[in-house]
Order: structure tokens, then C-alpha cells, then sequence
């Protein structure tokens, strides 16, 4: 059994970015999650964190713009854009801790049926462990939306009954956006929202987690 | 969600409920809402608790809430005051709730609401009536006492300047309790002597970032 | 028997300036203790924190002076000295719980022998209870300063063997500057440091705790 | 006590003992006090436990201290960097400790030791290995841990500006863990790059008072 082809990161994003009303204080985590940022509608008024702190990060620095005392979660240059505000870390981290970030965006190892995420560390023996503030944004954010493939390169799901690799958090996911299909994880279980190049039936022949339908 | 520019006082203070846990920044009169307090009055909901450093002075602002009797209860750490006749007689009559709680921990525990924390040991108050009743752990060879969060349902806060987005700026000892209560409330309702345009705050001097307002009005 | 004449409240004053070091931070409480200001030498460079958010602050207001948004802990207007800085609640009070104030200067009704205040309440029933910032100075601060005189109006003293007053602090008074006598609060014991109009054994026979000679 | 201007880092770090638990602001680079960590590698402190948000990168600043050795632990959030090969070999070869604290916990448990909070219960972390161990408390429905503050020695920091009295600015997301630590160590030594009058910075901005610093250097 095989699937068609799915959707480009881009498109990912793009559906992210599309479901992220206008006016939303939004943290975009590193990595896939930053595509978002180039997909908001212009004017959308969406206003980004960076958890290093700042809200109102522009997009990344080029040229005489790059400035090593502005940076984004990931180390990268970014700019400032008009309304933005500076603060340190245990502002900017009561900030994601108290509930006032309406969504944010996060990259995944695996999602469990009842939301848990998996994102920091794949438990292997020899890797070095970094969690940096993953834990704080899953905990959180008012929604938290993760973004990935919904099958690893060996074929396995990434939608997973329990999670195999050590938790970011627990029963935090709201919205799962992957290259084949986009989920909604709901106190009742995961339901299918929409579908790419696969359908409702293929994705129940290769997941082992119910699903319902929309 | 972006704050709001609201017209009149009496705008943003639309939809405060009955029963509802009230915010309201302030040290004496410096910080106080007093247009806010004003229109909240005019709105008529009641059954109030209302937090807040002091419990009124003189007439107006909140001693004027106090006085609809739509106060049910006050959480302040200074109440008795020179001039807070209004809160004074409403308490000697056994007619409003007091609870009394040391400016450190009011500060901290609304802090706590804002920043997440579903708990915290302090050493403030242990030993003392205004402790009793609470759990207690030695920490660091001290006596520690657990303070739970306070969250608003709304905050009334006044600051100096706000962008477009609700960023805030205060003045002088003003700032007070206006940036932890934004911080600690559902809805934040923010009074401002002036609004510039979004950029024309110093973005390294912002106390308040607009993402803990929900309202602004001129006032 | 009787005591000689003691120290006004400016003289009391004086005598916790001289105990100042240069370059202290400190709180003067509302009430007696806000004469100590006056007392301190030119260039000392003591820095005053009020507790309603500010460092560096200067001699009260008067005239064109007077702000409304700027004033000190007893609500009164202040002035601004070069150096100041201004800060919200929760960050003033981390710094007094934190143990950042090298002294503070209080007022009380009573003293216990072990250091125990009673300052925020007479227990009177018909009282409205006020507590203020005291329980967190007295808690915070590196040193506890107390000016009171040491007997009430009706003669009974005010340094005791136990507070019957309700407690502000549990063992926090480090020194005790009274109208007759300065004391300090050690482990060991109350030690009696100077007497004004008054002698060592005329204050053994007066109070109702052991007194230490230095 | 109000600070100290040194004439020069070593001067700054002066006294730092071995064992000490040295706090280090920074994100990556941005805000990073290299001048005092090399000064501190010149000094020659060993033992010692560093608290910084990551673990060094490439080798300067902190992947140079920990490149001496005298580094017995890091505690930190985030330690995997693309270019964090010093600190990878240590840790690999079983010769440096790891206490891998998730950011957020490591601002608050840090901001708790500067505030004089004893402990305190949040929901980050809870139900995943890194709070393994800890106490647990169901509050609000939620499942919290119980975390402990994060106390320096010495910390550190590196601001943009300060004035004579130690009072300090930052300067864009360079401020990250610098107002923090400054509050939360016994001995807080500054480096900056510019030494302004006292008076010359605005008192509504300033973001580390001096009541924090106790040394500054121009850097």
C-alpha cells in the first residue's frame, strides 16, 4: 500500500498559516515551524514571539541588517518590526507559561491519539539531550499546532497510540499538520480534517490509532 | 488577539460581569483608574471582588465603587488609610469581606497568575495570623508558607502611553501594580493619558507588551 | 523609680544613620523611621528603595516639585535623584524578599528577645487591619532596624519577653534604637549597646528580659 | 552595597573560588560575557558549576572555559548546538556532569532565587523524564512539579550600558538571561560596553537596577 504524494513543507506551512486567525500572538518553534512565517497574509496583524525575548520579530537579517544582539530561538539574525518589545527570559517565559500565546507551531518526533508530544529527544543512548524551551511552549500555549511527516523514512507513523521516545509534554497537542493528512486531536479522539493524496480509508489501513471523521 | 482601541471608557469596560474578580492598579492614587472605575460604575455589575492595593480614598475612584455597595469583597494589603472613610464604615458594618494580604505576597501571587505558577513557598507572613491556616515547609532552614495565584477576570489598570498595538509605557512610581495585574487578568482594560503610533514606543522600554491587553481607551 | 530624659526622635534618628555603612541600600519605613533620611551624611551614598517601586529616591517634594505620579511608600510625593530607577510591584518586592536591601528601618509596637516584631496590628477589634510591605521587609531585608521608644504611653515597656501583639516576623530584628537605649538582637541574647538618661541596671529593673552587657 | 568600577576584567573576577556555582548570561553568543570568561580562565577557578542557557559554541567564551577542564558541571537547557563540539567530547568522554533543565524552569528557578521564592509548582515538564523524581501536585486540574530556585556564587552578565551607580541596559535580545542572573548570585560582575554617567540613563528604562551589580567593567 502507498500513499500519493503528499504536500511540500510549503504547503504544510501554508495550511498552518491559514488556520492562525489575524491579530494571534504566535510562536513559530525552530526549525519546519519558522516556514509559517512566510505564508501569514500580508496585513494579517499575526504578532511573533521569539522565547529568547521578543514579541514583533521580523523576518530574518540580511546584509547591513544582521545584528548579533537580535536573534530568534534558533541563533539566526532577524529584525524588528514597528511594536516590537524586549524582555528576559523569565518575562519572556511567563509569557508562554501563562497561557497568553495563542499558538504555537512546533516540530515532532511522534504525537500520540491523546495529544502527548514527543519532540526533544529520541532516547538514543549516545545522543545528547536539548530541550531548551519546548517543555514551556507545549505546556503552555493556548494551541499548540505541530507540524511533520506523518511517516518516518522507515515507514513507521509518527501518529502513534503512546509515544515510544521521552515526552515534551502530555495531552498538549491540539492540531497535527502532515505532509498527508491534517488532525484534530479532541477529547473524543483524533479526527481527519483533510486528507492529501491518501483518504480517510488508507490512513485507518496505516495507522494504528482510531480516527474519525470530520 | 491585538488589543482594542476603544472610543469611550464606557466601551471598554462593556461586558464586565456580575460576580466578577476586578483587577485595579494603583498605590494610593498614583496609578489609580479612575475613568475606568468610573465607567465600571456607570456599567452596574456587581457582586464584585475587587483586588487592589488599598481599599479607597476619599470619594472618588474606588472608594466611589465601594460606596454602589456592588463590592462584595476586597483583597488589598492596606486598607486603613488617613482618608478611606468609605471602606472603613462598609467594613465596620459587616457589610464588605476583607481579605488581608501582605503587599509581597498580593504582588507575587499576581504574578504567579500571569507567569503560570500554580504555586509558591514564601517566607513572608510565616508565623503570623496572616499565615494561619496556610501549609508551611521549612526550605533552606526557613519557614516557608504555600500562596496560591490571584487571577482576574478583568484587570482595570492605568498606565501613561500605549501604542496601537497596547504596548504600555507607565511614569514614575505609577507603574506599580498595572504591568503584573495586565498580566494576571482574562480580559485587561488599560486607561492611557495619551496613544501614539504603533513604533513610537523605544521597543527596549516597553513594561507592558501589547500581548496582555485586550483593551484601550484615552481617558 | 524613673528615667532620665531621653533621646528626641531625631536624635534616635541620627543614631541608625551613623549605623548606615556608605553605599547601602535601604528602606525606611512610613512613619519615625523616614527621619533617618534627614540624618544621613552628604556622600554616603546610601541609595533609599521605596517600596512602591523605585531606587534612588530623593527628599520629599514641595511646590512646583510635586507629582502625583511619583511618591513614597506613605503615599506623600518625592523627588527623583540622578541614578534612579522605577519598577513594577513584583519586581520591587522580589528585591526585598530576595534579600537585596542591605538595611531596613522599621517602627514598632513591640519587640520580642528573640528578634520577633509586632508592628502591623494592635489586635483591637474594632481596628482595620493594614499590613503593607512590612511583613516582607522584615522577612527580606539583610538587616531589621527598629526606632521605637521603649515604653508605651502607659509605661509598660515594649521590648518583651514575647510579643502580644500579632506578629509581623519571626526572629528578624537584628538592632533596636529606642529613646533610652540601643540594643542588638544576637543568638546569644539582647545586648544593651549605649543608654541615653537611663544606666544598664535601671533597664534590668525595668524590662522584663534578660539584658547582655556588651 | 553600591558597585565597584574595575579598571579591567581581572580585576572583575577577582576572588571567584574553586567550586564556585558561576552563572553565565547569554544565548548563544548574543549577550555572552566573553571578556569575563576569559578573564575567569585566566584567574583560574576550577570545580566550578556553570548555569548558562547552552553549553558553549564553537571555541570562545564558555566552550573555552569548559575546554580547560575545570568545569565540573553544566546545568543548562539547551546543550546541542551545531557548533558545541567542546562541550560534546567532554560529555561523551564521561568528563563534564549534565543537568539539562527545560528553559522556562531555568529563567523561573533563577528568577525564584533573586526574589526569595523558596520553591515553586509549574506544569512544564511534568509527566516527562526531566521531572522524574520531583514532587508532584495536582493544582487547578493540572499536574504540576515542584522546582527549586537556582542560586549563584557569581554571575556573569553582559549588558550594553551602565552608569557609575551599576544600573544597566541591554540591548535587543542580548538581555535574555542577564537581568535574571544578576539578582540571583551573591557577587554580580558586569561587563559592558559603554560606561555612562549616573543620570544618563532614563530611569523608566533601565533594566537591571544597581541594587543587583556589584562589579562593572568596560569590556
Amino acid at each position: 500500500m502507498s500513499l500519493g504524494a503528499g504536500l511540500s513543507k510549503a504547503e504544510m506551512a501554508a495550511l498552518v498559516a491559514r488556520d492562525i486567525a489575524p491579530g494571534s500572538y504566535v510562536n513559530l518553534g525552530i526549525g519546519q515551524p519558522t516556514l509559517v512565517a512566510d505564508h501569514l497574509a500580508p496585513g494579517s496583524g499575526v504578532v511573533l514571539h521569539t522565547e529568547n525575548g521578543m514579541l514583533n520579530m521580523g523576518p530574518a537579517a540580511t546584509g547591513d541588517q544582521i545584528d548579533p544582539d537580535l536573534t530568534n530561538a534558533g541563533k539566526l539574525p532577524v529584525t524588528e518590526l514597528p511594536g516590537a518589545s524586549y524582555f528576559h527570559q523569565a518575562d519572556s517565559f511567563a509569557m508562554m507559561r501563562g497561557g497568553h500565546l495563542d499558538v504555537c507551531v512546533l516540530g515532532a518526533f511522534q504525537v500520540s491519539a491523546t495529544g502527548d508530544l514527543a519532540n526533544w529527544h529520541t532516547g538514543a543512548p549516545d545522543a545528547i539531550p536539548a530541550v531548551g524551551g519546548a517543555m514551556d511552549l507545549a505546556t503552555g500555549a493556548k494551541s499548540v499546532f505541530v507540524m511533520m511527516t506523518l511517516f518516518a523514512k522507515d515507514g513507521s507513523p509518527k501518529l502513534v497510540p503512546r509515544c515510544t521516545y521521552p515526552l515534551t509534554g502530555v495531552g498538549c497537542v491540539d492540531r497535527l499538520y502532515t505532509d498527508v493528512a491534517t488532525f484534530e486531536i479532541t477529547p473524543g479522539g483524533v479526527v481527519v480534517r483533510e486528507t492529501f493524496g491518501t483518504s480517510y480509508d488508507e490512513l485507518v489501513g496505516r495507522l494504528d490509532v482510531p480516527l474519525l471523521r470530520r | 488577539m491585538t488589543a482594542t482601541i476603544c472610543a469611550t471608557a464606557a466601551e471598554a469596560v462593556a461586558g464586565i460581569e456580575d460576580g466578577a474578580v476586578v483587577l485595579v492598579s494603583g498605590f494610593g492614587m498614583a496609578g489609580m483608574p479612575v475613568e475606568l472605575i468610573e465607567a465600571l460604575i456607570d456599567q452596574g455589575a456587581t457582586d464584585l471582588t475587587v483586588v487592589s492595593n488599598n481599599a479607597g480614598n476619599g470619594d472618588t475612584g474606588l472608594a466611589a465603587l465601594l460606596a454602589t455597595g456592588r463590592v462584595r469583597k476586597v483583597v488589598c494589603s492596606f486598607p486603613r488609610q488617613h482618608d478611606s472613610w468609605v471602606f472603613d464604615g462598609l467594613y465596620r458594618a459587616g457589610r464588605i469581606e476583607l481579605e488581608l494580604v501582605p503587599q509581597g505576597n498580593l504582588a507575587e501571587r499576581l504574578r504567579a497568575a500571569g507567569a503560570g505558577i500554580g504555586a509558591f513557598f514564601t517566607p513572608t507572613g510565616a508565623g503570623t495570623p496572616l499565615a494561619e491556616g496556610k501549609e508551611t515547609r521549612e526550605l533552606g532552614g526557613r519557614t516557608h508558607v504555600l500562596e496560591l495565584p490571584i487571577r482576574g477576570d478583568v484587570a482595570l489598570v492605568a498606565a501613561h502611553r500605549a501604542d496601537r498595538m497596547g504596548n504600555l509605557v507607565y511614569r514614575k512610581t505609577a507603574r506599580n501594580f498595572g504591568p503584573v495585574m495586565a498580566a494576571a487578568a482574562g480580559t485587561t482594560i488599560v486607561q492611557v493619558r495619551e496613544l501614539v503610533d504603533t513604533g513610537d514606543l523605544d521597543p527596549e522600554a516597553v513594561v507592558t507588551p501589547g500581548i496582555y491587553v485586550d483593551r484601550v481607551v484615552v481617558a
